[in-house]
């Protein structure tokens, strides 16, 4: 047993965070640092500077771009990528679109979005949930009908992140309503949000954001050659999405960064025993699901696996270090410095409430876990 | 002993709500928002009518001489529907005046509170000497309590630099600058700050219960009505247990600001009242989180969303429970009574 | 609104308070206070010097016995008895068997078992809960065959209190095994525990303490005229009870004299804000447990309804108290004084534990309010 | 990196975990607990034949030279298995004797512990000046470490006087007077007592993560075959939900104890040595405390029954919590480090 990190990995994070410390724009980093809104160009313009490097997508195989590194540089880089406080890498194309072309695509679908996905030159959203149909996803009503080699798409999509900026969505879509499981009446349909009867609603949430909207489907005609995988078999394609090996579904190295951050600022309340012990034991925490994290690379790297339900402890426990960091930060906003600031943790506070939510929310996780790794 | 409210009371709280209902709903609410004032005129004076900016003066102002447990239900109901008229900060200051006020004071600011023809604010927290912050109400009130050291000042809004903003939970409240020379002194002090922060925060007490209560209310709504799976997700066991457990949390919250209000107003003393008001203010903080983030949890998207009033009463109770003091601030008080 | 109690209620309350003092001996007291076992000797002592006093069974109606006191009354009076430290009053007889024979009894059963349960001439025990059968206790298998005049008994109880003490153990058993609904197969009988066939083994419990035992019923002999209401209808009589005001549900006296005590042996450990703000937050748990309590009961008062769920949540909150406290005062047995103090705290400590389980799972109390309550 | 044992450190925590399982399931255990001794000599000299009372020390005494990362998975397979002998006791005299003892003492003691032929234990904390409390082991020692103001000794238990009982989770132990008179001094003391009981915390770490992950297996168990309402009580959500936050807990706490293990073999300075540990500490106590209430809580009245192996691993559990120090002492010394 040996907690640290090889020659070789120190030598690669040691290149990763060189190289970010010259490349992430300053003014870049400050917005971050602010807790600011990054607009569509802020996140283009961090995804091409990667894109440049040739680090954007280290997943994919080494001829669509991928780096060929194994699992633990992907984590290293990942950590890297979120301690250093970088613009997120939106990962509807790069990590989610694109892995399922990878898999199931046809070789005109992979030519087509790949090198798209990769230079940033198209911006992706998912439309998965709909108004009905959350954590039940199964349950999805918009309607695809195939017609003379088009489907005509009719329905709803909600909770759609970026939809605003997208420029391309893929969706679960329901093409026959009468099969007798549910699941399989699905397909996956990639749609230009250009094409005439898409609009988009925003919705705004509590912090005042406009990040997530209504997606509305009137008529819109795809065509077919833009299903992956066949017809009916969208339910397989969402499934693989989900064991689909993420390293960063803890956000480590982002929390680190918080936690770092949140010290700097409020050493003024590190005298307050209460507010210290809260602060320790969420340091603890964070150390645990760091540890647990590299135990569970470590046992996927060896066995070859997929993660599995793993996944589903991570976004539990990342998911609660990162709400109990916006609490305290919230609560230590007195120590900010400027009104601004404060102002800024608190709406982080509020927007933080979805991380326990979005993405299979933390009772679908306990779901999960208790059938798939308790066999409850 | 008896835990209910008299007629009276009784009668009050249920106009006040039935008022709400029909004058206040969310889109009503979201229009006031919305304007620039962030206040609606008109339903001050409607409360003013219906005799609530009077309720806690005395009689020879033309006030009704009534306590922390009258103005309970009250509290109640604007916690349920989120009132943002600063009648809270308007009876601190008035309660404030009454105190500590001169004779001639007390003439000039008391019926004109009472008859909702004045709005009042009380700057008290303070970066350093004379920088007051989130003074709740500050931007509109006509007149200003304002502390300085051991004293209190009156002054004109007129008279000080304020930097106006809106709270997380919708308030108007200014940071303001604050210097002796343009006010008026008030001749009394001493415990009139420590009795009236007690008795406003009782009455956030009562407000924020009246905020769980609406949470409570909407999320068994929504359990029972929002399906997935084919069942309504009320039917899932693990659901029910957590809405039990905020159901538990209200009713503790609520015995306890029933036994703030009701110290508030009938202490023997000022260790007895203020022990009562940081017990009930602790009980109240944890309450408004774990209901608030509960509340939120268990409507899942929905529960983040601006349209929905429960993000609303979120952002209420968040700050609520921070309100004069939080948590933490109230163990270590109650522990030192 | 007025939260304290009337001059009369003052009044009765000193009263009662005043008697305990001179009337409670100091040996139980102190018996009580070391936290140490008490016989069936010491229970019955104390339970005749209230019979004596005419104050044991206060809920009773007059001519049985009872005091006629209200709500309030019965509230301050048990409350005065948990805060005082006396020891408990044993309800399997006082509060259970004998409100059901006041309702469902024949004169000649009342006649027969209520004077002798006032004496404390008998000690009476609960024979409900199954090895198979708890949370679930429709689902309870032990056979009762009819024959002759006689109910011929065959099966065991398990976790059954003080059963070993007991000279009558009233029980749930199946009469009829073919009923379509499983409730309606359930009587109600009366058993001697001195009749061949029963027998009683202890179970010991993590503290080691012997309070609770199997019972075993190997064709046991009872006679027809101790079946309780009809036959069939034992489930009735159960849910009858359960709906039963009891007044102390949430041990809010007892709770009391035990945060009083933990204060005064740990005033080393109030310098701890950790500790001490544990302790801050069970007090006022505390005190607001008892303000819900009298409302509830304020409540009962003016509408006459029984309490319903009201119980559940009494039940719940109570034991979430006592257990805390019980944690609370382990945690500062260091401060007790003495090394047997200690281990008695240890030992309360693990007992404790139990509160959450008997008497309705604390997981069954929840279901109760989310179905009865909140229409879940 | 890597987080699996070596394949001599997983043949070893095998092997052992087929020992225990073999020879000391829960009624074998019953016996050596009902014995006057209460611990077993065959079981003591068993160990030492497998080599794990030479696991840590010099070879020059004829152990393996291993570390805390090379005691933990026997750790973990004790406390799954409930161990009572007073390993860690004897390990920890040793440690000391290792670091602190003179040349001579270290030859007449560590053999002697590496062979099974000697148990020690470690008196250290006090009441008041020459009375230790809560000394594991000491009645069954042959000899004890003892510390004194900032010193260490080595006495003979036949020169001690003690009030032995047991535990709550059934080891045996002592309280006892000392006095310098009849004990030998050991020349070092200095950084040895800390290092001692880092290691030691750390080792009991790892033993309480075993007694979770009992807790945690058998509490599946227990859902999955106990059945109420015709239906195993596994498909209820509320318990399922509950179970998970369980195994999370100990995945958790088993992460916490392999850094305590790793850095007490190779921290790069003391402070942070004791910071992992601390940060181990605090997660374990915490662990420990849910772990073991929700598996009682879950068992129903099983959970209390003293002949349920649980109920056992409930008290170990509720003590690991304490032992070498509470969560609320590892919070303060690790925010001091």
């Amino acid at each position: 047993m040996d907690l640290n990190y090889s020659a070789e990995e120190v030598a690669f994070r040691d290149e990763v965070r060189a190289w970010l410390a010259g490349n992430l724009p300053r003014d870049l980093k400050e917005k971050v640092d602010r807790y600011e809104h990054l607009s569509k160009e802020d996140l283009l313009r961090w995804h091409r500077i990667l894109a440049g490097k040739g680090w954007v997508a280290p997943a994919w195989p080494k001829e669509w771009g991928g780096t060929g590194w194994n699992v633990v540089q992907r984590y290293i880089f990942e950590e890297e990528l979120g301690y250093v406080g970088a613009p997120p890498l939106i990962p509807f194309g790069l990590a989610m679109c694109a892995p399922v072309l990878l898999r199931f695509g046809t070789e005109a679908q992979k030519k087509r979005f790949l090198p798209r996905i990769y230079q940033g030159e198209d911006f992706w959203c998912q439309g998965y949930s709909e108004p009905g149909s959350g954590s039940d996803l199964a349950s999805l009503k918009t309607r695809a009908v195939r017609e003379n080699g088009r489907y005509i798409v009719n329905g709803q999509k909600t909770w759609t992140t970026l939809a605003h900026y997208a420029d391309w969505i893929f969706c679960l879509v329901r093409t026959d309503p009468t099969s007798e499981k549910r699941q399989e009446g699905i397909s996956f349909l990639l749609v230009d949000m250009k094409t005439p009867g898409v609009s988009v609603r925003p919705l705004i949430l509590m912090d005042g954001a406009h990040e997530v909207n209504e997606v509305f489907f009137d008529d819109v005609g795809v065509p077919a050659e833009n299903l992956v995988h066949e017809e009916g078999k969208g339910w397989t394609v969402a499934k693989y999405l989900l064991g689909y090996e993420r390293m960063n579904t803890g956000r480590i190295g982002e929390s680190k960064r918080q936690l770092a951050r949140l010290k700097e600022f409020s050493s003024g309340k590190l005298n307050d025993v209460r507010f210290r012990d809260r602060l320790s034991r969420v340091e603890v925490e964070l150390t645990a699901l760091e540890i647990t994290n590299l135990r569970f690379l470590d046992r996927m790297r060896r066995s070859g696996q997929p993660p599995g339900a793993d996944v589903s402890m991570l976004k539990i426990k990342g998911t609660e270090i990162q709400q109990a960091l916006a609490e305290l930060m919230m609560q230590a906003a007195g120590e900010a410095g400027s009104d601004e600031f404060a102002a800024a943790l608190g709406r982080r506070y509020l927007s933080m409430r979805k991380t326990t939510i979005y993405a299979g929310s933390n009772e679908i996780q306990r779901n999960i876990i208790a059938k798939q790794t308790l066999g409850l | 002993m008896n835990f209910d409210y008299n007629e009276e009371q009784q009668l009050l709280a249920d106009s006040v709500r039935r008022f709400l209902q029909k004058d206040y709903d969310f889109e009503a609410r979201r229009k006031i928002l919305a304007s620039p004032e962030g206040w609606s005129a008109r339903v001050w004076s409607q409360l003013a009518q219906m005799g609530l900016t009077g309720l806690p003066f005395s009689p020879d102002y033309g006030g009704f001489g009534g306590g922390a447990v009258d103005l309970m239900g009250v509290m109640e109901a604007f916690g349920e529907a989120l009132v943002v008229e600063p009648y809270l900060a308007t009876l601190m200051g008035a309660h404030l005046v009454a105190r500590a006020g001169s004779a001639e004071q007390k003439r000039a600011i008391l019926p004109a509170v009472v008859e909702g023809r004045m709005k009042l604010a009380f700057a008290h927290t303070e970066r350093k000497q004379g920088e007051k912050l989130g003074v709740v109400g500050a931007p509109i009130a006509d007149k200003l309590v304002v502390s300085s050291g051991s004293r209190l000042f009156l002054a004109d809004r007129a008279d000080l630099k304020m930097k106006p903003y809106r709270t997380m939970d919708n308030m108007v409240a200014a940071d303001l600058s604050f210097s002796r020379d343009r006010a008026e002194p008030m001749p009394g002090a001493d415990q009139a700050v420590a009795e009236t922060v007690d008795f406003a925060t009782a009455l956030v007490c009562a407000e924020a219960v009246g905020a769980m209560k609406f949470a409570c209310d909407t999320t068994l709504e929504y359990l029972k009505t929002r399906k997935q799976f084919g069942v309504p997700i009320g039917t899932f066991q693990a659901l029910q247990h957590r809405m039990v457990d905020m159901v538990i949390s209200y009713e503790q919250a609520r015995s306890m600001a029933c036994l703030a209000c009701a110290r508030v107003d009938s202490a023997a003393n000022a260790a007895e009242r203020s022990r009562a008001v940081s017990a009930a203010k602790i009980k109240i903080a944890d309450s408004a989180r774990h209901i608030g983030q509960e509340a939120v949890q268990l409507h899942g998207g929905m529960g983040m969303s601006e349209e929905l009033k429960l993000s609303h009463s979120f952002r209420r109770l968040t700050v609520a429970a921070q309100q004069f003091g939080d948590a933490d601030h109230h163990l270590a008080r109650f522990a030192s009574l």
